[in-house]
């Protein structure tokens, strides 16, 4: 799969929540490539400060129609920046990039908090017709939009959230062990924090579920030149931008 | 992507290493070149300087290894990689299919690691070794060899009695004075220098309170030290005979001429490499349009032109 | 405008001077203060450092005296300025009217010159001097002061020997070991350190194919230099004990907040001035924010705090 | 005159040639005190790079509105960044900045080339309805509208061009002696090339004719606290920023 850079126009931004936005890109090269779990590597402005691309994962995908599209948090400079983009506009992108998901699952339970929920969407969209659950974790019912993003991909829903204003009251821990026992699941993919991804690996191993974290570590390069994002792997050092970002859960000793 | 004739107008050969153009790669920003090859044409580029090369192999730092400041990036990777055997078994041969000039640039933590390194690395398909002498020098305290004349000299003359390759030095700039050291490591034999390597800073996350990188400190580099990068090359130009690789911030064919004009013979993209892959390929066109709009024939009219007379 | 109540939060005494906050102005960056006033309360700033002062008036260097570069500026003024005797009698009075401690920033190009200076400046309304030593030493071929740690002491011991107000030392940052630049004139008996002054640099007009600057090379300030005026700020307040003023690239509260962290008992804004000259008033205000949210008591409780325990 | 710092609303962006604009900023607080002559330093991003305001000389101000105007040429980074912004931006701008023309004129000749017709035009406007005349000098006939602008300012308009492609052939000094010699002016005001301001200079003297200066360098502060733009003058150092950046011809020693 050759990677590309292109300049994408940007063809519609939507408020999903106060500081999470979704961006559409019409970027073909793209798009018509692009896999679940993968990122991009977006260039926020053409000046010297902010410097370095800002990578994302992929959300979504219209092949036929060449949209490429990414969910973010409004954080620091970059995703200011990308937040006042306007239809139009060009920005210039590199992907894909990385290593998707594995998609051979039969019954697939996703698992995801935060912005770990973004690249789920597109995985979900290809599981589809499949039989997919997910488990969302949040900090309060404030990100409700996850919901109705996945509304249409998935059979069932379950949600936690820390202070209990929305699903059960917990993390994501407070659900998955009753349904990894029970939901017969034969594959777990996990997005989100690091403790979150620990702590889901840990119990998909106990229930002799395999499973996939997707890693998010600062990158500089995104093809695996810089060595910035380096991890320790079980036979040798694996690049999160190339070898990842999704790995299977046994496969990395430190992260 | 425009592929340009570069009808030897470009041409340039450092202390021996034939380039077609002179633009090639900063060590540690193009990987092994292989890495760029969806981008750019390998054999468009003027040599690709290959990462920071070590007698064993090292897994590099702890914790985050990188992280932005304004128009640069500070790096902590901690000389990660496989190793010269792995390079010389699994890498080497790759990059020995293509028509372009391979440097590679070696790390040791004595001055006798760095022969041996040179020793072993002295075979075909490896054009030439950059000697980057940034790394803490066990033998004397983890001062870096790049911070004492004497020892860098012992380093250089170390790798030239280990090999039959021209030897490129690559300079650090966390010195009072980069003549002096740049006219040291001259005695002691080197063919070339290269300037700059990175300038030692660092970050503080205020909401964690503690340093961003795993390392505490790192390297900076990009378009924020071209200043001083550019001062260096433009005071060693004035002092040295061996042809100069100039780098730090080079994001442009403009910068790049800076380079030429303050007295380098040749220029390497570094951090660039990560916002335009393409660049270290395409940035030969815009060199072009500047010796055409300005009417010169060829590469070598414009080195050292804005040196005092 | 919004006004801060200090309530003492933010007071610090920097070798004896009181300051209402720790935000001061970096010399030559706030002239003598007095053109802020449309901007900015001087009241509400820290300490106002003017403008570098010598014992003749100097014009200065000619030319293009500033040029930007990414994220930062070089400039090479030249220390112009009307002498210590016509700062002494048109200047110091407006500024004495006002609640605010004025350092005088001095420059000379010998020891002797430095301690003459710092003697007619020991009187009522100044509240401390800072020694710049980034200047050549004329007597030593024009190798700066602050190059050279023997130099250094030399200067400081002048100036401790003439006057009765606090020294305060301000180091370069143009050299290889920082740490012991700051043990030398701590040993010396400088009262605080200032740290960072710019880094040498330089820009080419490639049209012009010369320099930009009149004077050839500049000083390098700006949020470009910040990772290492951080980085120096950190390694020094580990070996020091007098206190430092940490400064280079502070843009907003945030990068105020690094220096403390790192060890800087206070901080000065320098090139900011220039994008926002109400910066080193509002900054306060954003400190205090930062204590409020994580519960700091007063801007003590930060100092240092990003330092290996 | 206190100098304030202002968030400038822009109202209007006009293309006046290929690479030069005309922007209009609401921004009361600055333009009401404005004189011709005076500056403003613009913020053209919020970001480090580029991080120096740029001086722009005010080439209008509509007190009643409380728009300022400027004119500039599209040369770098800062002002490319100009030209993209849009109605409803807001942009910081600090000003009004320097001193000013002196306008006791009775019968002023304003001789400018290239964007140092910017601050003329103000200049023009507030003679009116005094009659002014104008020498305008350029490469080439492209810049066209700078008749235009001048049109209804002016009872006279003199063009020269380096080609001839409009007006006469040559420099403004192809007119200048003859229009010093015959015109009765009391006051030669110039902006442009600082060649073009020497040469002027020189000839108003020779004509016994007062003349202001109007100088460009390089500015880092624009309010006389960084010394970058100091200059020689008669009796001490002058800034052009502060003390200028107009000034009698002859109160400049060295430029
Ligand atoms: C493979 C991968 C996929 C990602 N997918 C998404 C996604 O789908 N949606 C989303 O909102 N975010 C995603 N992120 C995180 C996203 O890259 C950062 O939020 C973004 O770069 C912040 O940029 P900024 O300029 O706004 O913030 P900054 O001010 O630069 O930094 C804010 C925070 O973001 C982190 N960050 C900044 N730059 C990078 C970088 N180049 N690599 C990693 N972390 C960085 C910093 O460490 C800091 O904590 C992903 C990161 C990675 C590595
Ligand atoms: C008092 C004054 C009034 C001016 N009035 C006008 C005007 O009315 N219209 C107009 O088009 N231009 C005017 N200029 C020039 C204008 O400031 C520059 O064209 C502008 O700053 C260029 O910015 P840039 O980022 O596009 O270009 P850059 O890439 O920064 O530089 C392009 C060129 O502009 C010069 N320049 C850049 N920054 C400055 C600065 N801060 N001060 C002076 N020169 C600079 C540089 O030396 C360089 O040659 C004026 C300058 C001064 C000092
Ligand atoms: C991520 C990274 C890794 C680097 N690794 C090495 C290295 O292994 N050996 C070396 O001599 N220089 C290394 N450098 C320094 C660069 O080769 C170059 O000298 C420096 O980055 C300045 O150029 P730039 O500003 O264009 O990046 C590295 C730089 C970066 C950014
Ligand atoms: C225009 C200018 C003039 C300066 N003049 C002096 C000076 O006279 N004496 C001095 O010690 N430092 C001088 N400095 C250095 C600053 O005080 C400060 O140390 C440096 O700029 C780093 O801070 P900054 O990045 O916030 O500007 C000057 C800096 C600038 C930009
Ligand atoms: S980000 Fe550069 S190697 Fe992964
Ligand atoms: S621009 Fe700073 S003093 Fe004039």
């Amino acid at each position: 799969m050759t990677k590309v850079i292109a300049e994408a126009k940007v063809i519609g931004q939507r408020v999903l929540s106060r500081d999470v936005r979704q961006i559409d890109f019409l970027v073909p090269s793209i798009a018509k490539h692009a896999l679940p779990g993968q990122f991009v590597n977006v260039q926020t402005s053409r000046h010297t400060a902010p410097l370095l691309r800002r990578p994302f994962g992929v959300a979504n995908v219209d092949r036929e129609n060449g949209v490429l599209t990414i969910i973010y948090r409004i954080l620091g400079e970059g995703t200011q920046l990308l937040a006042e983009a306007c239809s139009g506009d060009r920005v210039s992108i590199i992907g894909p990039l990385g290593k998707g998901f594995d998609l051979k699952a039969k019954k697939p339970l996703l698992v995801g908090g935060g912005l770990g929920l973004a690249p789920l969407v597109y995985l979900a969209q290809c599981f589809c017709p499949e039989p997919v659950s997910i488990l969302m974790g949040g900090r309060t019912e404030t990100e409700l939009f996850w919901q109705q993003l996945f509304q249409d991909l998935c059979e069932a829903i379950h949600v936690t959230t820390d202070d209990g204003s929305l699903g059960a009251k917990g993390t994501v821990m407070a659900m998955l062990p009753e349904l990894l026992q029970k939901g017969g699941y034969d594959r777990v993919y996990v997005c989100g924090p690091e403790p979150m991804m620990r702590a889901v690996a840990a119990e998909a191993a106990r229930n002799g579920v395999p499973c996939q974290i997707s890693l998010e570590k600062y990158m500089a390069c995104g093809i695996g030149a810089c060595l910035s994002c380096s991890c320790g792997g079980v036979h040798k050092r694996l690049k999160v931008c190339t070898d990842g970002p999704v790995f299977w859960a046994q496969e990395v000793t430190e992260w | 992507m425009v592929r340009v004739l570069y009808d030897g107008r470009l041409a340039v050969d450092i202390a021996g290493i034939k380039m077609k153009t002179p633009v090639t790669t900063a060590s540690g920003t193009f990987g092994f070149g292989l890495e760029f090859q969806d981008f750019l044409d390998l054999e468009q580029v003027g040599a690709a300087t290959v990462k920071g090369t070590t007698l064993e192999p090292r897994s590099g730092n702890k914790g985050q290894r990188a992280v932005e400041t304004p128009s640069g990036m500070l790096n902590s990777v901690g000389l990660e990689n496989p190793g010269a055997d792995y390079f010389l078994k699994c890498t080497l041969p790759d990059l020995q299919k293509l028509d372009v000039p391979v440097i590679v640039n070696i790390a040791g933590s004595t001055a006798e690691e760095y022969g041996l390194l040179a020793k072993k690395l002295d075979v075909e398909g490896v054009d030439a070794v950059e000697i980057n002498i940034s790394c803490p020098n066990v033998r004397h305290g983890g001062i870096a060899f790049g911070t004492c004349p004497l020892s860098a000299a012992e380093v250089v003359r170390a790798v030239k009695a280990n090999t039959s390759k021209p030897v490129i030095t690559k300079l650090s700039p966390n010195v009072t004075d980069i003549v002096e050291m740049a006219l040291s490591v001259e005695e002691a034999g080197t063919d070339a220098l290269s300037l700059i390597n990175t300038l030692v800073g660092m970050k503080i996350d205020i909401e964690r309170r503690s340093p961003v990188l795993g390392n505490v400190i790192g390297g900076l580099s990009g378009p924020a030290v071209r200043p001083i990068a550019v001062r260096m090359v433009y005071q060693v130009a004035q002092r040295v005979k061996v042809p100069i690789i100039g780098m730090g911030g080079i994001m442009n064919a403009d910068d790049a001429i800076e380079f030429f004009l303050a007295g380098a013979s040749a220029i390497a993209v570094g951090t660039a490499n990560f916002v335009d892959p393409r660049l270290a390929e395409t940035i030969s066109g815009g060199i072009l349009k500047y010796l055409d709009r300005h009417g010169y024939r060829n590469i070598q009219e414009i080195i050292g032109l804005a040196l005092p007379r």
